[in-house]
């Protein structure tokens, strides 16, 4: 027994002096880090270019843990066919359990010991912001994180590059937009998830709904992304008898609430939700039914339902091949598709990769449509990245696209209107 | 008959009983003296399968019961009433005898009660009470009546007298002498010397985990080293 | 009236839940945290038969039970037995060890995304005076208080129920009168498992079945369980239904993202008053 | 005692060492460094916690809460109030001391599971009351907040962040081997007993929440200087059942247990981050693994190589196993 | 000294105890006895202000101790030991002795948290102190063990220490030699003797063991079904019918070798 004591505390001091070690080794090389702009960046060598991630692995949230096997499958579809400028991709993806801490932690780990070229999708808003100093200081390239929050792009940071998803505020200004417009809301209803998801869009159309004439707010309600039980919101939503409801948050509740609001017949009601609840069929499948027919959403990437378009198919046939029981969602296909933009950038980027010239090299997109999303645009004064979205309806077991993509001009500010 | 020989009982390194050899013959009262953490609550404790020795033998009528759990050990008959009474709270005085018969598949339970209730008059009048709100005899009564419940041919007795009013020490053990007459063997552990020695055939004295002395209790009785170290006399 | 009625249906699935936790806990003195996520695991087994192979409902639900006595038993024999005596915190934190493990397993075996679990009863929901509800509803509601009576007759009048209140209250008391202690408490752990499966499996059609579908519920069904005294069956039916009913009631009339604010608030004041819970019971005065 | 405290002295001495040599050992690892902030953060609260439920037998597990209050505090009066990082630093303690009061009162009334829910739930509300308090602590988005210019520099900051693991190890090493630790102790082992001796019984164990929290609410202020941002995403639920692990796996009762349960559960997760989606798993199975295995925590590794001759009248731990044994389950708590 | 004056107690309508009235001198050995239930424990409990009497007063040199809580008793110089051990059963037998002093410390968190000169000189007063007791319960080579992993009779040995060292002016001890033996009881009972005779000390005790309550006592109460049924002196006692039907039992040649 006491020999076993005695190992286990010899281990236990390994770990201390495997930590020191590491430390000593760090403070070494740290000097030759890729200062000179001429050199290659860190993380890149001649035949591989390391890339991090950190995002929930674990914990309450850890589905979003399927992005990172989207852009995984891409990865490994880029480098079965040679790479990128002959380097392959190398992805090194941390836990950070949804928690800020970790995900600085994390930021520091991927920086500083891993030496990666630039971290990508990196999930949630708090994370990101708890990171987001550390990354600007080592002016490391922090490309498409998973957070709509406007505040890391608006104003454009150097070295910060769009975001996975559509844009809180923009989004919510464009489904308005349209439930007012084409759809003849008057009397509207908001229900939002009460964090950044649903926080941010509601505030955005409390600001602006006062620019459209003869159109009111009538109800508001909220709930918690965990929350399961919807009456009390259903009834208050029923009460108020708006003509639209707006729902802004995660697909869960999302759904949930139209259960709750199907079960008391509040079912004609228009019900228009944010892209990441209702981009694909899946809610179908949670709503159970026709529960959630004719509810209204958002896409920015092509749908999944569209069997014949090449692109999907191949995002398909990989991922099965790749990740055999997972399910291809909405979030899968994001993550691929970042990892796409990520690839033509680093292509656009040329032999000689240094952050400059990477992230010189997103400038170039306008309008890219060479990935799932709808389209990507980055320039000197636009780091939104993705700047285009359609409007959709659940129809038939099906997400239908029932609307042209709908453009927002960072720099203006202004959004187009669709195209019939 | 129960026999124990060479019994080794270690806590850790603490050498608790060594090399113990005592018996329980058929139908006599058998008594365990000796001083406090002198291994008598062990010995009991290891007869009732509580407690593993780490060496020694250990027999009930030429079977070997050291492969027995506590339940198989009821099962045969040898039941231990434990020390400061440890009757169930909260449950009410029959179901705290009804636990007794627990391991019984018969149906006479019903009778055995009855019988209980012959032995101890005043559980019967608190049947349906809390045992935990029973004063401290009648917890000792319930718990000895309890143990009765599991038609014992051995029974262990860790001290009955403990913390009991006079008047009623002398009731439970003339209780514990009838208990003996209707043919079941006893083995007692008691502080209180006199009345063990009163009461029993045969005395054992532990000292540091072994049998120091043993004798008929009458003998044991007028011994002097027995009467200065135990009796106080 | 709809409120109150929505919130006594989500009421019993915190009871549902509540009711095998307070059935180990009454037995073994174990506050089991990873009680949800074997209710968790569970589910997906019956999920398992139910789409990969196919079976009916019942039949899933029947095998998955099985699964779940067996399940507990593993956990109680290779685990929780050999804790059996040490003190309750190491107990508790042993419990959220496993219920890290499990959860990571299932995360793994089965992936975190949500999906849809099919209902015991389909139908629409239909009017019943001014209360909309399903079938499915009323086979919830029915189900916990059958539960909650079996085992409360179960505890009371049966010799194995005396047991396992016998075994409760003093270890080693129960072994010297020959009860197998730990059979005892391996079939709490048995019995208790299969009751966390039914409420997993009440559940999963309301928070879709995901590996981190019971964590929310079963921390409420802990509140509630310990509103009603912790360990009392009726008391866990009871604290479930109060919370399910008052959670509601500050959804709708005072704010829904403080709900859990307020839920807590109503268990402090309860408990400040009561201190050992509604159906607790008075404490035994310590005789000293 | 005095065997005791000749025994106890060197490694405290060792451990403060390397304390103040870590940082020259990593060199200018901020990563390491970061893991070393967080190592002392929860260190101290883990002691903090220790002291509730090591030494005074008052479960909480909803210990976050006071992080986050700590942190909050922090962040709010430097931001919004613009105080000095000297006063805002103690300020923190007060508050999340005050607010630690707050829980205490009624919590004296409690025990067992009921302390724990109530506990549980002030855990539970700390982060909605932050992300509903919009006006005060920024909601979802966070506050963010800098530290003073002289401490901006990460190498500087950590012997600020040394200096007071340093003071809190001891002061909390003083409270615990004093008449106060006693009283705690006397608390947990019976209260009955200790009314009798003369211990204000609801006085003492309001005051071991206010210090609890107090130290708690430093470790929370510390965390939020260091990351200079505080959301309600910060220290959730699960961060206080990972300190229930740290104490019990380092060992109850013992503030070298404490640190060596901070350390573990911080450096582990970092061992096994490149392990995708395992990291929940390891952890589990450590916690697992040791409790059965080292039922008295890490510690009694170390308290192995200290010879203990056992004296003649006394049983040893087997005998300790069996006693517990015999205390059945409701009995225990109903204190029959 | 201690007074009762007509003390009923009642617990969810049974009344324990009923119209008790006694007084202990000062200086004086004064035993309680009677059958189990009979209340006398409740009289301790009433004391130490863990119950409170329906009716009655009980003055302790002539202030009414019904205003007190239990933790403000031992300030008035009360202490007492328990019927089944109520010790601080993870705490060393010193660290039991030293909480028994708590009362008697000054606890300013600020000097304790800095471990001040001041604070570091009472506590080795109070070492000595525990030492000083040990000696006395010749218990000294157990200092540093656990309470629990003690046996019994040594644990009733630690518990009558803790009452003894905050140098109180009345010690409650509540079946001191449960569990002993004819020898370790006779120690006991010399101790107790000491205590008065050399200490000054007043005892309140209660007790089944005749032999110590006839060595020791000055003067004894025997109560049943809470009520006083009679007092005296030892020999008075020993000899009285009723006490011998409620409580002694026919005399025995056991009970003469006692």
């Amino acid at each position: 027994m006491v020999k076993k004591g005695f190992t286990l505390f010899i281990a236990f001091m390994m770990v201390f002096l495997l930590a020191a070690c590491n430390g000593e080794k760090t403070s070494s090389n740290n000097t030759t880090g890729g200062k000179d702009s001429n050199e290659l960046a860190q993380g890149v060598t001649k035949n591989e270019i390391m890339i991090g991630h950190s995002a929930p692995q674990t914990g309450p949230v850890a589905v979003y843990d399927t992005f990172r096997k989207g852009m995984d499958t891409y990865f490994q579809y880029i480098n079965e066919n040679g790479g990128v400028n002959g380097r392959k991709i190398k992805l090194i993806a941390y836990d950070d359990q949804y928690q800020p801490t970790k995900a600085s932690q994390n930021a520091k780990k991927l920086v500083e010991e891993d030496k990666v070229f630039a971290v990508i999708g990196n999930q949630g808003s708090a994370a990101n912001l708890a990171a987001k100093d550390y990354y600007i200081n080592k002016g490391i390239p922090v490309i498409l994180p998973g957070t709509g929050l406007k505040g890391f792009v608006d104003p454009p940071v150097k070295n910060w590059m769009g975001a996975t998803m559509m844009n809180y505020e923009v989004e919510a200004q464009i489904m308005l937009n349209y439930a007012v417009n084409e759809l003849g809301a008057k009397k509207i209803a908001i229900a939002y998830q009460n964090d950044d998801f649903g926080k941010a869009p509601y505030n955005k159309i409390k600001e602006i709904i006062k620019t459209y004439p003869g159109v009111e707010l009538v109800a508001e309600v909220t709930y918690l992304p965990a929350d399961t039980e919807f009456s009390a919101q259903a009834q208050k939503l029923q009460q108020a008898k708006p003509d639209t409801i707006f729902n802004f948050g995660v697909m869960s509740p999302v759904v949930n609430l139209k259960k709750a609001m199907y079960k008391i017949g509040l079912d004609k009601t228009k019900y228009i939700v944010s892209s990441i609840a209702g981009g694909d069929t899946h809610a179908f499948q949670l709503a159970g039914g026709d529960v959630w027919e004719r509810t209204y959403s958002g896409g920015i990437l092509i749908s999944l339902d569209d069997e014949n378009n090449e692109k999907i198919k191949l995002f398909k046939e990989r991922f099965k091949k790749s990740y055999p029981n997972e399910q291809a969602t909405n979030f899968v296909e994001s993550g691929w598709s970042a990892a796409q933009v990520f690839v033509e950038a680093l292509k656009r980027s040329g032999d000689n990769l240094t952050w400059d010239n990477f992230l010189k090299s997103f400038n170039t997109f306008d309008n890219w449509d060479g990935s799932m999303y709808a389209g990507v645009s980055f320039s000197e004064n636009n780091h939104y990245g993705i700047t285009k979205m359609y409007m959709t309806k659940a129809e038939n077991g099906k997400i239908v696209q029932i609307s042209d993509s709908i453009e927002f001009e960072p720099e203006t500010g202004k959004i187009s209107l669709p195209k019939k | 008959m129960l026999k124990l020989s060479d019994v080794h009982v270690y806590y850790g390194h603490v050498h608790a009983l060594r090399g113990l050899n005592m018996t329980v013959e058929d139908g006599k009262i058998v008594s365990l003296l000796g001083g406090n953490g002198a291994g008598k609550s062990t010995t009991l404790k290891m007869i009732s399968r509580l407690i593993q020795p780490k060496k020694g033998s250990y027999e009930m009528d030429g079977q070997s019961m050291l492969k027995d759990s506590p339940s198989r050990v009821v099962k045969k008959g040898i039941i231990h009433c434990p020390e400061n009474r440890r009757v169930f709270p909260l449950l009410t005085v029959e179901e705290n005898l009804k636990i007794g018969a627990y391991s019984r598949k018969d149906k006479n339970v019903k009778e055995d009660l009855e019988k209980v209730f012959l032995y101890f008059p005043r559980l019967k009048e608190r049947v349906k009470q809390k045992a935990g709100t029973l004063s401290g005899g009648e917890q000792q009564m319930l718990a000895i009546g309890r143990s009765l419940m599991g038609k014992p041919k051995i029974l262990l007795l860790d001290e009955p007298s403990l913390g009991i009013a006079p008047i009623l020490v002398k009731e439970i053990f003339e209780i514990i002498k009838k208990i003996n007459k209707d043919g079941t063997s006893i083995l007692l552990v008691e502080q209180n010397a006199n009345m063990a020695l009163g009461i029993s055939d045969y005395a054992y004295v532990l000292e540091n985990g072994h049998i120091a002395l043993e004798g008929h209790s009458q003998d044991l009785r007028n011994n002097d080293e027995v009467r200065r170290l135990y009796l106080g006399g | 009236m709809q409120i109150i009625a929505s919130g006594l249906i989500f009421g019993c699935i915190y009871a549902l839940a509540a009711l095998g936790l307070v059935l180990i806990f009454k037995t073994t003195e174990v506050a089991n945290f990873a009680h949800g996520e074997m209710a968790m695991i569970t589910t997906f087994i019956s999920y398992v038969f139910l789409s990969k192979y196919g079976f009916p409902y019942l039949a899933a639900l029947g095998l998955a039970l099985l699964f779940a006595l067996v399940f507990g038993i593993v956990v109680y024999v290779l685990v929780m037995k050999r804790v059996q005596s040490a003190p309750h915190l190491n107990q508790v934190v042993l419990t959220l060890g496993l219920f890290m493990i499990f959860n990571g397993l299932a995360g793994l075996k089965w992936g975190y995304q949500p999906t849809s679990f099919p209902e015991a009863f389909h139908g629409d929901p239909f009017k019943l005076g001014s209360i909309f509800i399903s079938t499915n509803e009323i086979f919830t509601v029915g189900l916990t208080l059958v539960l909650m009576l079996l085992f409360f007759l179960l505890f009371r009048f049966t010799k194995a129920g005396l047991g396992m209140r016998a075994a409760s209250q003093d270890i080693m008391a129960s072994e010297l009168m020959g009860i197998k202690v730990s059979g005892v408490f391996m079939g709490a752990w048995a019995i208790g498992t299969a009751l966390g499966g039914i409420a997993g499996m009440m559940t999963a059609p309301v928070t879709f079945l995901s590996p981190n579908m019971m964590g929310e519920v079963l921390i409420i069904a802990f509140a509630g369980a310990v509103l009603g005294g912790f360990n009392s069956l009726p008391g866990a039916v009871i604290g479930g239904l109060i919370v399910g009913v008052f959670e509601n009631l500050v959804s709708y009339y005072v704010a829904p993202e403080l709900k859990i604010v307020f839920t807590f608030l109503l268990i402090v004041v309860v408990l400040y008053i009561r201190p050992q819970g509604i159906f607790g019971g008075a404490k035994i005065v310590k005789k000293v | 005692m005095k065997q005791l405290f000749t025994n106890r002295k060197p490694w405290l001495f060792l451990l403060v060492l390397l304390f103040l040599a870590y940082p020259f050992i990593v060199g200018q690892s901020v990563y390491l460094i970061s893991i070393f902030v967080m190592v002392c953060v929860y260190a101290i609260t883990a002691m903090a916690l220790d002291l509730l439920i090591g030494f005074g037998g008052q479960v909480s597990i909803g210990h976050a809460g006071f992080l986050s209050v700590g942190g909050y505090t922090v962040a709010i009066l430097t931001t919004k109030l613009g105080l000095p990082f000297l006063l805002v630093l103690p300020l923190s303690g007060v508050i999340t001391g005050i607010i630690g009061l707050l829980i205490g009162l009624p919590a004296v009334r409690l025990s067992g599971n009921f302390l724990a829910v109530v506990s549980l739930g002030f855990g539970l509300s700390i982060p909605q009351i932050a992300l509903n308090w919009d006006s005060l602590t920024g909601g979802y988005s966070g506050l963010p907040l800098a530290r003073p210019e002289w401490l901006s520099n990460d190498s500087q900051f950590i012997y600020v962040i040394i200096l007071m693991t340093v003071v809190i190890i001891w002061i909390l090493h003083n409270i615990v081997k004093s008449r106060l630790g006693r009283a705690f102790v006397a608390i947990r082992e019976s209260e009955v007993a200790a009314q009798a001796t003369g211990i204000n019984v609801p006085l003492y164990k309001t005051l071991m929440f206010v210090i609890s929290a107090f130290f708690t609410g430093i470790a929370g202020g510390l965390y939020g200087y260091w990351i200079g941002f505080v959301s309600p995403n910060d220290f959730s639920v699960f961060t206080s059942f990972l300190l229930l692990g740290m104490i019990v796996i380092g060992g109850l009762a013992s503030i070298p247990g404490a640190i060596i349960g901070a350390i573990i559960f911080t450096v582990l997760p970092e061992l096994t981050k490149s392990l995708i989606g395992l990291t929940n798993i390891i952890i589990g199975i450590a916690i697992v693994g040791i409790i059965l295995f080292r039922p008295n925590g890490l510690i009694s590794l170390l308290e192995m190589f200290r010879i203990k001759k056992p004296s003649k009248k006394v049983m040893d731990e087997q005998e300790v196993y069996l006693s517990d044994l015999e205390q059945g389950g409701a009995a225990r708590d109903a204190n029959v | 000294m201690l007074t009762f004056k007509d003390v009923t107690v009642k617990f969810a309508g049974v009344t324990a105890v009923k119209d008790l009235s006694f007084e202990v001198p000062q200086g004086n050995i004064y035993s309680i006895i009677g059958p189990n239930g009979a209340g006398k424990t409740t009289v301790f409990n009433c004391i130490s202000r863990f119950y409170t009497p329906a009716a009655g007063t009980i003055d302790f040199n002539g202030k009414n101790i019904l205003k007190l809580k239990p933790h403000q008793v031992i300030h008035e110089g009360i202490a007492r030991s328990f019927q089944n051990v109520e010790l601080f059963a993870k705490m060393t037998v010193l660290d039991n002795l030293l909480v028994g002093l708590h009362p008697t410390l000054k606890k300013n968190i600020f000097s304790i948290s800095l471990n001040l000169p001041s604070v570091k000189k009472t506590e080795k007063e109070s070492i000595k102190k525990a030492y000083e007791v040990m000696d006395l319960l010749s218990i000294t080579d157990l200092a540093n063990e656990k309470v629990r992993n003690l046996p019994f009779g040594y644990q009733k040995m630690v518990d009558i220490g803790r009452a003894i060292i905050s140098s109180p002016k009345l010690i409650l001890l509540d079946e001191p030699v449960a569990g002993m033996n004819p020898v370790e009881t006779k120690k006991i009972s010399e101790l107790i003797l000491r205590l008065k005779k050399e200490m000054n000390y007043t005892v309140l005790v209660i007790e089944h063991d005749m032999s110590l309550v006839m060595e020791v006592s000055d003067f004894v109460t025997v109560m049943n079904f809470g009520q006083k049924i009679a007092e005296g002196t030892p020999q008075e006692i020993q000899k009285n019918p009723v006490v011998i039907e409620a409580y002694l039992g026919e005399v025995e040649e056991n009970a003469q070798i006692v």
